[in-house]
C-alpha cells in the first residue's frame, strides 16, 4: 500500500478545483545510485483515477517523466458541498493508494 | 614498443636525477613522502582549511602504492602536500584579512 | 555611578574595536539596501526568488501545493509519537515546541554550547533514552519542518546573551562566513553578498540576509527535505573545501551567526527551492 | 531551422495519420505509446487522425526551466468536447510524459509537474470532438532532471 494522497478540493461557482500531491519516488530507471553505481529500477505511477461520487471524472496515464512526489491539478463541473472525491493510483509494481475527501 | 619504453625512461631521467625521493621510488619513499605530506595536512586541518581534493589524492596514492606503482604514489602524495600547503597559505592570509569583507 | 561610568567607557572602547552583533546586523542590512535599492529587504527571505522573476513564477506555482507539505505531515505525526518512557518531544520544549523556532539557535549557559533546533530535537531523544536520528534528511528534517511550520510568521529572534562564550561562538561563526576556503578560495560572503542575485553558471545566488529564515528546505535537486547543515556541507564542497559534520561545533556557530543576521525577519520555513 | 523541423514533424504526423488506424483505446493505459522512444512513434500510435496546430490551446510552461526535475505544466483549452490531453517532450528518452483522459464533466484544464532531461520542444495534443489539435513551446533546461 502506497502512502496516502494529499488532496485539496474546493468548489468555486459551479466548478470543482482539485489539487493532489502523491508521495512517490517516481524512479525513471535512468537514475544511477551514487553509492552503489547501479541504475535504480523503474518505480513510477502509471495510472491515476479520479472519481466524483463513484463516477470517474478523469483518468491520468503517466510515463516515467512525471516528477518525484507527483502533483496534479484538474477541474470538473457538477460537484456540490458534501460530495465525495476519491483519487487512487497504481504504479508499475502493482502497488496502489486510495484517498478520499469530501467537498466542503 | 621498446622504443616507447626507451623514450619513457629518457623522459623520466631528469625527474629521477632531480628528486631524491623519486630516486628510490619504492615503498620507503612513498612512506616518507606520506609522512611529510601528513604533517602539512594536519596543519591545514587544524586551521579549518581542508580541501576535498586532498583525501582523493591520498586515496589514489594508496591505490597506486598497493599496485606497486610507487612513482605514481609518491607523485600523488606530493600533489596532496602541495594542496595542503596552499590551503595553509590561504588560512594564514585569511586570518588577517577576512574582517575586510564584513560591512561596517 | 562611578562604576557605571567606567563600564560605559569600557563598552565604548570595546565597541570601537569590535562591532557588536547588533552593529553587524544593521551594517549588513545597510549593505543590502545599498546594493539593491529597489528591493524590499524582507523579500530576501525568499532567497534567489527575490531576484529572478522567471524562477519566482515557477516557485510560486510550486507553492500551490509544495512538496514539503508531505514532510510537514510526516513531521507532525512523528512529533506526536511518544518515546518508550512515555514522554514526548513536547515535554522537551517550551510551549510544547509550537512556534518556537525563532529562538534557535540559542546559547546554553550550562554547557556553553550553541543549541540548534535539530540539535535540541536529538538531545530530546537521547535524554529520553532514544537513539538520535540522522541529521541531514528524513525524520529529523521532517520534525524540524513541522516545528518550523508552526513558527511561520514569527520574527527571527536569536539572542546573544552577555556571556563571553556566546559572543565567542558568534565571532567564530562570523569568521567562518567571511573566510575564503577550498581549492576555489571562496568565502560564503563571495557568493552570497558580493554576487548575491547574480548567476553562477545556471544558479542564481541567494543573499545572506534572510538566508536562515526558511529551513528546512525541499530542494528539487535533492528530491527531499533537508536541513540547513546539509546545505552548509554542500556549499563547502562546491568550493572544494572539506565539509564538517552536520551539527559540528563549526556549523552550529555558523548557524548562530547566520541566524542572528536574519533577526527581525519573518520565518517562512519550510520552503521549496530549485 | 526551427521552422524546418516543425514542418518535418508536422509532415511526419500527417503521414502517420494517413497510415494510422486506431491502435489503442483510451480505456486502458497506452503502454506502447509510453514506451516509444520518439515523438513520431508516440503520435502515430496514439492519435488516429491528423494533428493540426491550434491557437485555442494554452500551454503554460516556463521558457527557462528552473530545474529539469520539476517543470510545472498547465494545459487549458477553449475547444469543445475534450476527450484527452497529452503532454509530449520531444527530447526525453520516452517523449510521452502524461495523458489525461477526460469525461463530459471535465473542465479542460490540467496541471502536472514533469521531468526534462535537456532543453526540448514540449507539445500538447488535445482531442476535441474526435479531432486532434496541438500547440508547442521550446523550453530551455539549465539543470537536467535525469540525475535525480
Amino acid at each position: 500500500m502506497g502512502k496516502p494522497i494529499k488532496i485539496k478540493a474546493k468548489i468555486k461557482g459551479d466548478v470543482a478545483e482539485v489539487k493532489a500531491l502523491m508521495p512517490h519516488p517516481m524512479e525513471s530507471g535512468v537514475r544511477v545510485d551514487a553509492d552503489t553505481g547501479e541504475a535504480v529500477p523503474k518505480h513510477y505511477i502509471q495510472e491515476v483515477v479520479c472519481k466524483h461520487n463513484g463516477n470517474v471524472v478523469q483518468t491520468a496515464y503517466w510515463g516515467t517523466a512525471v516528477s518525484k512526489d507527483p502533483y496534479m491539478a484538474f477541474k470538473f463541473k457538477g460537484a456540490k458541498s458534501g460530495d465525495k472525491l476519491e483519487i487512487s493510483w497504481r504504479d508499475n509494481t502493482g502497488d496502489t493508494s486510495v484517498s478520499e475527501v469530501e467537498f466542503k | 614498443m621498446k622504443l616507447k619504453l626507451l623514450v619513457l625512461v629518457a623522459a623520466m631521467m631528469p625527474v629521477l636525477l632531480l628528486t631524491t625521493s623519486a630516486l628510490a621510488a619504492d615503498a620507503e619513499a612513498y612512506k616518507s613522502a606520506l609522512a611529510i605530506a601528513q604533517e602539512t595536512i594536519a596543519e591545514a586541518e587544524s586551521k579549518a582549511q581542508m580541501w576535498t581534493t586532498i583525501d582523493q589524492l591520498l586515496e589514489d596514492a594508496q591505490t597506486a602504492a598497493a599496485s606497486g606503482d610507487f612513482d605514481k604514489a609518491v607523485e600523488m602524495v606530493n600533489e596532496a602536500k602541495l594542496h595542503a600547503d596552499l590551503a595553509v597559505a590561504t588560512a594564514e592570509k585569511e586570518k588577517s584579512i577576512w574582517q575586510k569583507g564584513v560591512p561596517k | 555611578m562611578k562604576r557605571f561610568l567606567i563600564a560605559c567607557f569600557l563598552c565604548m572602547a570595546v565597541a570601537n574595536v569590535y562591532a557588536t552583533p547588533e552593529q553587524d546586523r544593521l551594517a549588513l542590512r545597510e549593505f543590502f539596501a545599498q546594493r539593491f535599492p529597489d528591493l524590499d529587504l524582507n523579500e530576501l527571505i525568499n532567497g534567489l526568488y527575490a531576484f529572478d522573476e522567471g524562477a519566482r513564477d515557477q516557485w510560486l506555482e510550486m507553492e500551490d501545493f509544495p512538496p514539503y507539505e508531505i514532510a510537514i505531515e510526516e513531521g507532525e505525526e512523528a512529533y506526536g509519537v511518544s518515546f518508550a518512557n512515555g514522554k514526548g518531544y513536547a515535554d522537551c520544549f517550551e510551549n510544547g515546541g509550537i512556534g518556537i523556532k525563532q529562538n534557535y539557535p540559542r546559547f546554553d549557559p550550562d554547557s556553553g554550547e550553541i543549541i540548534t533546533l535539530e540539535y535540541a530535537i536529538n538531545q530530546c531523544r537521547t535524554d529520553n533514552g532514544e537513539e538520535p536520528l540522522p541529521w541531514l534528511t528524513g525524520e529529523l528534517a521532517a520534525i524540524s519542518a513541522y516545528m518550523a511550520y508552526t513558527s511561520r510568521g514569527n520574527n527571527m529572534n536569536v539572542v546573544i546573551p552577555d556571556d563571553p562564550r556566546a559572543l565567542a561562538a558568534y565571532e567564530a561563526g562570523k569568521e567562518y562566513y567571511y573566510t575564503r576556503r577550498g581549492q576555489l578560495e571562496f568565502a560564503c560572503e563571495n557568493c552570497h553578498m558580493q554576487s548575491a542575485g547574480s548567476l553562477l553558471r545556471a544558479d542564481r545566488l541567494s543573499g545572506m540576509l534572510g538566508q536562515a529564515t526558511h529551513w528546512p528546505v525541499y530542494r528539487s535537486k535533492w528530491g527531499e527535505i533537508g536541513t540547513l547543515h546539509k546545505r552548509f556541507k554542500e556549499c563547502n564542497e562546491q568550493v572544494r573545501a572539506k565539509s564538517y559534520e552536520a551539527q559540528s561545533r563549526e556549523y552550529r556557530e555558523l548557524e548562530y551567526f547566520l541566524s542572528y543576521m536574519s533577526n527581525g525577519m519573518e520565518l517562512n520555513g519550510p520552503a521549496s527551492r530549485r | 531551422m526551427k521552422l524546418e523541423r516543425r514542418a518535418l514533424i508536422k509532415g511526419l504526423l500527417t503521414a502517420a495519420a494517413v497510415l494510422a488506424v486506431p491502435r489503442w483505446l483510451f480505456a486502458a493505459r497506452p503502454d506502447k505509446a509510453f514506451d516509444a522512444k520518439d515523438t513520431e512513434t508516440v503520435t502515430s500510435g496514439l492519435f488516429d487522425g491528423p494533428v493540426v496546430e491550434s491557437d485555442q490551446i494554452t500551454l503554460k510552461i516556463p521558457d527557462i526551466a528552473e530545474n529539469g526535475a520539476v517543470v510545472p505544466v498547465t494545459v487549458s483549452t477553449d475547444l469543445p468536447d475534450v476527450e484527452s490531453i497529452s503532454v509530449i517532450v520531444d527530447n526525453n528518452p520516452t517523449p510521452l510524459a502524461a495523458m489525461f483522459a477526460l469525461s463530459p464533466q471535465s473542465v479542460p484544464e490540467v496541471s502536472v509537474r514533469i521531468k526534462m532531461g535537456e532543453s526540448s520542444m514540449v507539445r500538447t495534443v488535445v482531442k476535441s470532438g474526435g479531432n486532434y489539435y496541438s500547440t508547442g513551446k521550446e523550453v530551455k533546461v539549465t539543470i537536467g532532471g535525469c540525475g535525480g
